[in-house]
């Protein structure tokens, strides 16, 4: 990726960004409850028929809404996150024994993903401390006599994100609470795309208001916008 | 579940005279999302959202909603005066540090010693512990709405949770259509009973023992 | 301090801020070289006479400019930060044996101030692995193969951090390269002192540009400005 | 230390023509932060420095300075174009991450394998590793500028350090007022000798032994 995206202009096409993923890889999402994933990508995923791949984020969205789509679709071998309920498909699947699930306690698996995305080798922490289904697996570290469960990195072959504004830097901001785990997931991709709903020139944005610095972006691509339904709105 | 609009918004509108000015206070999904709506104007909280926004203001007018700013629920929020927006590593850090004055939530079953099982139903349901887990564990005071028996009429408000635990010993306020139960360290304290009920019939519908402190009915 | 400080009005006078410092505390405070440093509530702190103090930053500025200033008078007993360069005061008291020094490389105190700050109970690092200054007295921690230094969080009585706006609740943005440590600080006391150039009415900053969210911060105190030379400029 | 103005701007006028387009570099303090001035502006380079700035401009002009806006060396900057501020925490998460393409900076030692002293001058100056120490673990390409002797005339390019090491094996190129010299994964690689020094006089002030690439003198 490094040889074909400009360091300077990463603008490539959606079908570019697609060129990256292949079946079986580890895909890591920004978003939550589907508002901040990548519609434009996650549908090109879709239609490029990607298969057994290990997602992991927030949650397994809706049914038909964002990275819910993957799972619903069976294309989802494992998936990486703090719950699933708000979508029964991935429930039923997991049940069915089709779908392997790691969870997380929501705020330890953004610090998992944040410890991936900026280089350390783990955290210590005690949400879930004395829970069996939390502790499972897992090291215990005593720091001045306080036990912590050892928590792992996490990262991912690509990372996609869902930003407001890029420029062709791939510096990025993002659109209300769509900001999320995006910011992130951003630095936790060994190549990170981001879908954003516009593109400036490289200088438009002020240094002031980038959230994400776009040396975590390898590559920026144009939204073609949410194509599903909110689950609050009209039928 | 099973409780009719005007029992969830009385069960919301006894929660809402827990929250006093200047606290900062995570609401759930369900019955808690309403308790905002009770909370006079005049007693400024900073609402909390787990996904990344502290000062959620009064739910969008119809066809105005921003689908990007949305509650952890998913539901359409606005900003309120003094909101900021951040990632959800810092929504959590708001949490993990106790910062949180309160957390009101939903409960599948609560014990005598404020035991709170949320999150899992055995061989059925495994939704996975989400924040709930973190928000009960940290919150300053974790404040519990819900049915005060299940489906089958069961007691939810138990001598040990038969379901597994979300977090040990956190409860601190049970709230049911029936009753405002206190966790003490001394065990439950019955508050307050709602009409048309009786302590009777609620100590009746809740399988650990409660110490009545008045017959308060409201 | 929770008590007399109104949750939603956090602006009190330098008085009042000093009042909660005392002999002996702990306390934290962001910038790196003097930039950033809270110039009027160092100032207050010198005047106070406070001393025995440990001090937890990136550095101990310069002779004359910011904390520097603390060290140099003596009042600091203890200092952990990841260089004194730039203070050779710094470096003359602890060779004489009247400053104990503690450091850690500069991104691993970035990383355990903002554990400290969120709430982890420690974080795993590689920097220095093989080092023999950076790794005496941490335990080692072996992932997937990997050994990792145990780093542990840092947390203080009182936090001090400088920015440039804040609102009443305490919404704090910071001004270009003097955002530096300070968001990462400002999580980490146990009372939280923000010092700024303006305070302004609570819904005044938009919620996309708060960098700190006031949660996190218990009091806010109008600046008096630098009252230092820097470095660079002419004497 | 000791260089006069020529000499360092000679080192970093050498130093600036390792840079490519769209590379992201960190420069350290002393002569490391002259290199900036010798790039084309043709050459679109993206500067971090550790407090904090991705995309550093050039030096602001005389009274308009930004007391704030400062490199990790305390000097007045200016954003560049596309810019970002960001905490110290996320720029050392670049750091840490191996997304910077290379890091340049001074030396006290550096040994035949590309091990690296730079912090610390046992029973004299004990400053702290700063970031000196991630820069040169975790930079994809690290570039020393230094006098090639230190102040008493004795090599700075040794056999083994003899000083506390900031890294083991990190260096890849060495610039001093003499040479240039590659470390390779079998030595060091004279590969240039700046006028008026002869490849002889080079290698007697190195005590690791040089392979002498060309005779190449610029």
């Amino acid at each position: 990726m490094a040889n074909t995206v400009n360091a300077l202009n990463k603008k490539i096409t959606l079908e570019q960004a697609l060129s990256y993923m292949e079946d079986g890889m580890t895909i890591m999402f920004g978003g939550f409850g589907g508002v901040g994933n990548p519609p434009s990508l996650i549908e090109g995923m879709l239609q490029k028929g990607l298969k057994n791949l290990t997602l992991i984020g927030n949650d397994a969205g809706f049914p038909h809404i964002g990275v819910g789509k993957l799972v619903s679709e069976g294309r989802v071998k494992k998936l990486i996150a703090s719950h699933i309920g708000s979508n029964p498909v991935a429930g039923k699947l997991m049940t069915e024994g089709k779908l392997e699930v790691e969870f997380s306690p929501q705020g330890t698996l953004a610090e998992r993903i944040r410890a991936g995305g900026v280089g350390l080798g783990g955290i210590l922490v005690d949400s879930g401390i004395g829970n069996p289904f939390v502790e499972k697996g897992k090291e215990k570290v005593i720091v001045n006599g306080k036990t912590f469960l050892l928590e792992t990195p996490l990262t991912a072959d690509i990372a996609i994100v869902c930003g407001h504004t890029a420029d062709h830097f791939g510096n990025l901001t993002y659109n209300t609470s769509a900001r999320n785990t995006n910011p992130l997931v951003s630095m936790a991709g060994r190549v990170t795309i981001a879908e954003v709903d516009q593109i400036v020139e490289t200088g438009a944005l002020s240094p002031e208001e980038i959230v994400t610095p776009g040396v975590f972006v390898n590559a920026v691509v144009q939204s073609e916008g949410v194509n599903w339904k909110w689950a609050w709105e009209e039928k | 579940m099973g409780l009719g609009r005007e029992i969830r918004e009385q069960i919301a509108r006894r929660a809402a005279k827990e929250i006093k000015a200047g606290m900062v206070v995570n609401l759930g999904i369900g019955i808690p999302t309403l308790v905002a709506d009770f909370v006079p104007s005049s007693v400024a909280v900073m609402f909390h959202a787990e996904n990344g926004v502290l000062g959620t203001g009064p739910s969008p007018v119809k066809g105005q909603e921003n689908p990007n700013l949305c509650n952890a629920g998913g539901f359409p929020i606005t900003a309120g005066v003094g909101a900021s927006y951040f990632d959800s590593a810092t929504a959590f850090a708001i949490i993990r540090r106790g910062k949180l004055d309160m957390t009101i939530m939903g409960a599948l079953q609560v014990s005598k010693s404020g035991d709170l099982a949320n999150w899992i139903v055995p061989g059925k349901r495994v939704p996975g512990m989400g924040g709930a887990l973190e928000l009960a564990e940290k919150a300053k005071r974790v404040i519990i709405l819900m049915n005060h028996t299940d489906k089958y009429g069961e007691p939810k408000i138990v001598n040990e949770c038969s379901l597994p635990l979300t977090a040990r010993g956190c409860v601190d306020l049970i709230i049911t259509e029936m009753a405002v139960i206190e966790v003490t360290s001394l065990g439950l304290v019955l508050k307050e009973v709602f009409k048309p009920f009786t302590v009777e019939q609620v100590m009746a519908l809740t399988e650990a023992q409660l110490t009545v402190e008045s017959t308060e009915r409201s």
